[in-house]
């Protein structure tokens, strides 16, 4: 991860196999029949974006009205490195037996953490992944812990039903599963859970973490949460990231 | 082993003792479980059997008229006689068309008055009638298909089963046309999002779904209808699929037979483990599904492969077995013959691990042995599939190489986008392409392979076989309710008395009345 | 291929799984480690290209310094169809025997053709395919052909000794191929053959073709000559084109 | 079959009579061929001695030393004595520095005055001395590399070999530790288009070559340099290769030995066929080259891979095993052994054809067990490639599968864009990461499969295998020389006296001097 950020004016341009070449490859279909006609329309949609030595590599019948491309092109696009908003979870963390002992000992008693994947979303296997003893990738997960009291409940929850949870269990921190995203619905769906939640008059007691393959940081923090994890995280991030973060709001640190 | 469509595959050399006896111990699992469902009926059931009397239309606010029908009598207590029973009842009392019949059913007292003896005979006499014109009619409908494909005939096995799911029926179908002329054998149109959940089936044409279309029998129709002219037009029938699981499944069946597809998603237990219905509700509804598909030459594909995108492929290989030879049981006492049956099950072993393909090529040979006049329908790589397409796409001619090799009947495309979206039309061009590769290159590689007798594949595969006799033994002994109580497969856990649906789980009377069962029991 | 030009305003998006979604897939390497700062430059990438719903689906670690993307993304970008320049060589065709007859009863005699793989380029297989007896994808090659009077001169030719054997020779029509394109190294050979001709005063009088795997019609023009052909060309298509265009400097047509 | 490093692959049983007749009918091809190199030298040749004895640098114009010496020499019709003789000559009125050398061999009359035998004799002694000193200053230099490569250990078998080709070699350089960091394990740089033409070899850095870099010492030394920082930090060897075929195959072979690189394409007759050089100077060429990969420990690899870009290659696989067998005898006539021998072949099989992979396997198998000990350079698809990378990803996993299962010792690695452009880096990590899937996901398939005995594979290998002793029967018969002219390799004709370099090709005279080459076949 990049731990210190970039020099101001670092641009960066897509790499061909030259440094600044901008090459890029690029495929879609067009819902035209294959012939010369459409492959010069595949060449412009591309000129259009802006890239030049467009190249055609690739034209298919994809179906008698489609046709599949595949291009090659140039583009003169750069980012400036130093210019992007990066919200990024920190990572350094501490060991399993390490984290506990402190936490116990800084907080004085197990943190209550939910686990579920809410709404229509039947997904469980990421938060079950998150949140169960076996956890991910060899990483124990967090009712492994002896420093959370880690409850999962499940796929398919319902807000309200989840809301109703935190305030009768008194947890310390949700985490929310998002899979599903088709049409927006992970976006209406991970707002509702904080409406319930303000509704209640709960929300600042407690950490709201979001999660799920086409989660980030970014959007969580957008959606209201205090922080989004994607795709390949483990159980630990989320243990350390949890302990870190209740520790902040006790005015602590976890790495003194 | 050569298979009835004349390919070869690989011989595995298994233990017969031990696979018979994995057939007596399914057939123990399921009798209890068939005890109990010829004891019951369910609110989807009746609601089937109304729709085989006409009841089609949906009442204001859309709620079709079989629901306000069955909740009527459900709430009364009156479900157990039979919706046919009352139907009959109210149309003795003059109710003719639907509305009339709801109305008429709605307006029931507590406790109706009984029929004379005679007169409940003439009831149940005239409604077998009726039921046994439209059995036929359904009958000639599905006729009317099976003419069609031999005319046409279908393309060589496997199968290439392509999944649409716009959302959309319309724009369904210009993806399944375009699809077919890429070279599908099978659409199958996946449904929205939590379909499973809804206690009703939605009307008429949608547009508006998540992750997949309704299954209305309308989209049935208009799908069907455009398969039918696709497959004209190609010269080569294109079968069509949707899914019944869930709290509907027997009207699902219903309208999918009426409709003339040709396949069904219907497993025994999936329900059950991955959309938390009520097992016995599922079990019910199950049983009388697949009467309908066995009545409509519906092949049914079994939900296996789900276990393993829940648990680790690797060792829950056989609770997959298991499970197939439990769903044949159930299968059978449905009347479902070998040639419907499309045992699901599929190539989701991590890639990350080493010598994965001697585990899917044991895993796949043991299936193609244990069920050799099975079709069986084979699932691509879902769980471990990546953000990098091109990964993707490699993973996907893996399983098509394995699935070429196995023999197996149906395949399922894998779809290089998985872990993004439901997939595009690129997604499926790419992924016939492939295949079709694969199919040409590996050709003749069935009957050229040979395994090392005792190699790490035969080894794998008697493992496996092995611990699903065990596992059998278990189910068999605590039986299917308290197995799946402690998440013996699919690694999830569900009680008796939990998850969605009981209520809707009724115990027959004595004088259950239900001519279409009838019909399907006596056939 | 099209037939009749598309009406004017026929607009084309690309095309995922609805009309004019405008979805795209994109891939290409940043020069930066992986990480978020990574995802973000990617990102930013594709929305600088004006692309909106941008999703990283892959970023990968190709190198320590390097990381490998797929994004996809919407374009608002359309092409219109009925305004696109197409210059497609006509493609109705007659069978080898007519062809043939029909040739040597209205020219009169054989046509010299002169086929070479030009300047350093050493690919023979394309010339080849389309002159030696054998042909490409059963399709016979112009030796073949009794109407021709077919000279493949082979690889590596230079562009000078090609312009003094069509003057030897008398050549009727040349066939130029050009496989390496590294660089534009095909653009400046392919002109050269041009210039030496027109040195000779012989550029007027033979028919120029110039084929290869990333030709068309159009970059053949632009290059002067009288028409391009690329990949999957067969010999026949050229045999056609080379009939009808040495009938139409008759005065005469092909397809009466 | 168990292979030297561990690995099975499946059994073929071959006409083991047939395999001994075809190395007895290469070594009688072989034997005139070798008669008429022991008569002959070459300028490329005569300019490598002068190399060893330090002429690296370049005149004005960029013009080597060494092309400027002997076209003088060459002129004055003075070559067949060896140009060390010449050397000695100079140096002995007086020249000591590289310029001066030039110089006064450029200032040389048309017949200079010979020496008294005594001057002769010690000329030759002293130069003798001379090249003794400088071979095993050579050796000392290989002896190092391969001291860093026991200590730090290779990456397992098959090696993944991976292209860079740039034109520039920074950005070569750059490239080649990106793919080393990826998982590459050997770094091959492509030579610039129509380098294999120049008659001497560049001088220098070079920043620009057309579809490849120019092979330079320089250029090698910066390379070799890099990887073996890069080798140093990933704590794997890392090898490079490079091409020595074409009109400087010996000069090249030099600089490459020199500069410790691990491998060189060197092919016996890949310059005659591919790039029209004249045969006998290539046959020269490619024996004195060869003699120096013997002395510095480099493995050769041969392009028989090429003959199927051109000719078909279901029709021509033949051809392949015919042209392994000549190019075998070749290297063990100029001192090389079995493990230095990297045979080339490939998967060219039109994929649009059905079985490609019985039939590519049995290519694969059946080169591997006909030359067990060689460790084989297996080559991609490259001419079928198409622009679509997606489908192109996937045949390359197929090349991969084949070249896993029946055992090749190196892999190149197919790049998607093959059809299009010189590899990307992206292209260069997605075909490392799909090989190493494949190689994982395969891993014990070699000794789980065995083929069915007299089935389609078996069939195959032996029919290619007999129609190669034809061929070899017939090259024997004929001689090389004439079978090149009735194009039986690679479907390119050539004739004996056409070509680029015949005129470099020069009578060694009786009292022919080559110290270099004396201490070659010394050892
Ligand atoms: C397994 C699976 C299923 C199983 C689910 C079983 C179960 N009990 O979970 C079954 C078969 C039931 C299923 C059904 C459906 N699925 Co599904 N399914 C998948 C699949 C193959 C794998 C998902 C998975 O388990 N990944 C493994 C886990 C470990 O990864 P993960 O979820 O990303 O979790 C990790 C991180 O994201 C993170 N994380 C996740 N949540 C959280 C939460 C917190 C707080 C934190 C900190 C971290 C965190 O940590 C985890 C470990 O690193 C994906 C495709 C794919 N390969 O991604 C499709 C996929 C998700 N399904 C999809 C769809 C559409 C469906 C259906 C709607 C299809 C249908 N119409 O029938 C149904 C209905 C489901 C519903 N109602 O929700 C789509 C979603 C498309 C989209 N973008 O909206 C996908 C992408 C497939 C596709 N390409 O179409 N599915
Ligand atoms: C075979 C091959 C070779 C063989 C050539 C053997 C021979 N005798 O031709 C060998 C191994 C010798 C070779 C060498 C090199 N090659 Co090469 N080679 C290829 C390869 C694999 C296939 C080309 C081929 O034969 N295609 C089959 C024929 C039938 O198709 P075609 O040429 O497109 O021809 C058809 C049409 O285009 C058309 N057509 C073609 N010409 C003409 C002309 C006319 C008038 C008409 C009407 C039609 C027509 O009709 C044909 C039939 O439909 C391609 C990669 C690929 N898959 O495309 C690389 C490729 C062309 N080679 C390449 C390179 C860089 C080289 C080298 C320079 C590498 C090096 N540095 O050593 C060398 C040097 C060659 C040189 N000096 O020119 C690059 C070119 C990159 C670029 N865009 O510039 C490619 C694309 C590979 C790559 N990705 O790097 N190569
Ligand atoms: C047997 C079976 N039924 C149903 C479904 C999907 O049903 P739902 O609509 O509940 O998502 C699946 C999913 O793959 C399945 O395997
Ligand atoms: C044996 C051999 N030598 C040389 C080359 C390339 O040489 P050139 O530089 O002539 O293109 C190849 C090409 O693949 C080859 O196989």
């Amino acid at each position: 991860m990049t731990a210190r950020p970039p020099a101001a004016g670092t641009l960066v341009r897509p790499y061909g196999d030259r440094q600044d070449d901008g090459v890029l490859q690029l495929s879609f279909v067009l819902p035209v029949p294959a012939g010369e006609r459409a492959r010069e329309a595949a060449a412009e949609v591309a000129r259009k974006l802006g890239l030049t030595q467009v190249l055609v590599a690739s034209m298919e019948a994809a179906a008698e009205r489609y046709t599949f491309f595949v291009v090659y092109g140039r583009t003169e696009v750069a980012v400036d490195l130093s210019t992007l908003q990066v919200a990024e979870v920190v990572t350094r963390k501490k060991g399993f037996d390490e984290l506990n002992e402190f936490a116990l000992r800084e907080v004085g008693r197990r943190l209550v953490v939910l686990g579920a994947c809410t709404g229509s979303d039947a997904h469980a296997v990421g938060i079950d992944a998150i949140m169960n003893m076996k956890g991910f990738a060899g990483d124990y997960g967090l009712e492994r812990y002896p420093c959370f009291e880690a409850v999962n409940l499940g796929a398919q929850v319902e807000n309200a039903a989840l809301a109703r949870e935190v305030v009768e269990r008194g947890a310390d921190a949700v985490l929310v599963s998002q899979v599903v995203t088709q049409r927006d619905v992970h976006r209406d769906n991970a707002r509702r859970l904080v409406d319930e939640l303000t509704r209640l008059g709960r929300r600042s007691q407690v950490i709201l973490l979001l999660g799920g393959p086409r989660i980030d940081h970014k959007l969580a923090l957008e959606l209201g949460y205090d922080a989004g994890f994607g795709p390949g995280t483990r159980p630990s991030d989320v243990a350390n990231y949890l302990v870190g973060e209740v520790l902040r709001r006790m005015g602590k640190e976890l790495h003194g | 082993m050569l298979l009835a469509d004349g390919r070869h595959v690989p011989d595995l050399h298994l233990d017969a003792s031990e696979v018979v006896r994995c057939r007596a111990l399914a057939d123990q699992v399921t009798a209890p479980v068939l005890g109990f469902v010829e004891g019951h009926t369910t609110v989807a059931i009746e609601r089937t059997v109304l729709r085989l009397f006409g009841l089609h239309g949906a009442g204001p606010r859309g709620v079709p008229q079989v629901n306000l029908a069955v909740d009527e009598l459900h709430r009364r207590g009156l479900l157990g006689r039979g919706a046919a029973w009352w139907l009959g009842y109210v149309m003795r009392q003059g109710a003719r068309d639907p509305v009339a019949i709801v109305e008429a059913i709605a307006s029931l007292p507590e406790h109706p008055a009984p029929l004379p003896a005679a007169d409940d005979r003439a009831l149940r006499e005239a409604l077998a009638r009726e039921a046994r014109a439209a059995v036929a009619e359904l009958k000639g409908r599905v006729a009317g298909r099976n003419a069609l494909k031999a005319e046409l005939g279908t393309g060589p096995r496997p199968h290439k089963y392509l999944i649409v799911a716009t959302g959309n029926i319309w724009d369904d179908v210009e993806q399944a046309r375009a699809a077919a002329q890429a070279g599908a054998d099978v659409i199958a149109v996946i449904r929205s999002t939590a379909q499973s959940l809804l206690d009703y089936v939605p009307h008429g044409a949608t547009t508006e779904g998540f992750g997949g279309t309704y299954a209305t029998q309308e989209n049935f129709r208009i799908m069907r209808e455009a398969l039918d002219d696709e497959s004209r037009r190609l010269k080569r029938y294109l079968h069509l699929t949707n899914y019944s699981s869930g709290l509907c499944m027997p009207e699902i069946a219903f309208a999918a037979a009426w409709e003339r597809l040709d396949m069904l998603l219907n497993d025994a237990m999936y329900g059950i483990l991955f959309r938390d219905i009520n097992m016995k509700r599922t079990l019910c509804d199950q049983h009388f599904s697949r009467r309908i598909c066995a009545l409509a030459d519906i092949l049914v594909n079994t939900g296996e492969d789900n276990y393993i995108t829940t648990a680790d492929a690797d060792e829950a290989a056989h609770t997959v077995i298991a499970s197939q030879f439990v769903n044949e049981s159930f299968a059978h006492r449905a009347g479902l013959p070998d040639r419907l049956l499309g045992l699901g099950h599929s190539f989701e072993i991590d890639p990350a691990r080493p010598d994965t393909i001697a585990r899917e090529l044991a895993q796949a040979l043991l299936v193609r042995h244990l069920f050799p006049d099975a079709p069986l329908k084979y699932m691509p790589p879902t769980k471990h599939k990546q953000g990098d397409i091109f990964f993707s796409h490699g993973y996907d001619l893996m399983a098509d190489v394995v699935g070429w090799v196995s023999g197996q009947g149906i395949q399922l495309l894998g779809m290089m986008t998985e872990a993004m979206h439901n997939p595009s039309l690129a997604d499926r061009y790419q992924a016939l392409k492939g295949a079709d590769y694969v199919y040409r290159a590996w050709r003749s590689m069935g009957s050229e392979l040979q395994l090392k007798p005792g190699g790490m594949v035969e080894s794998r595969a008697a493992a496996t076989l092995h611990r699903a006799r065990q596992l059998l033994e278990e189910v068999a002994a605590d039986g299917l309710f308290a197995a799946i109580g402690k998440a013996r497969f699919g690694d999830v856990a569900r009680r008796e008395t939990g998850g969605k649906g009981l209520d809707g789980v009724v115990a027959r009377a004595p004088d259950y009345f239900n001519p279409l069962l009838d019909e399907m029991e006596a056939a």
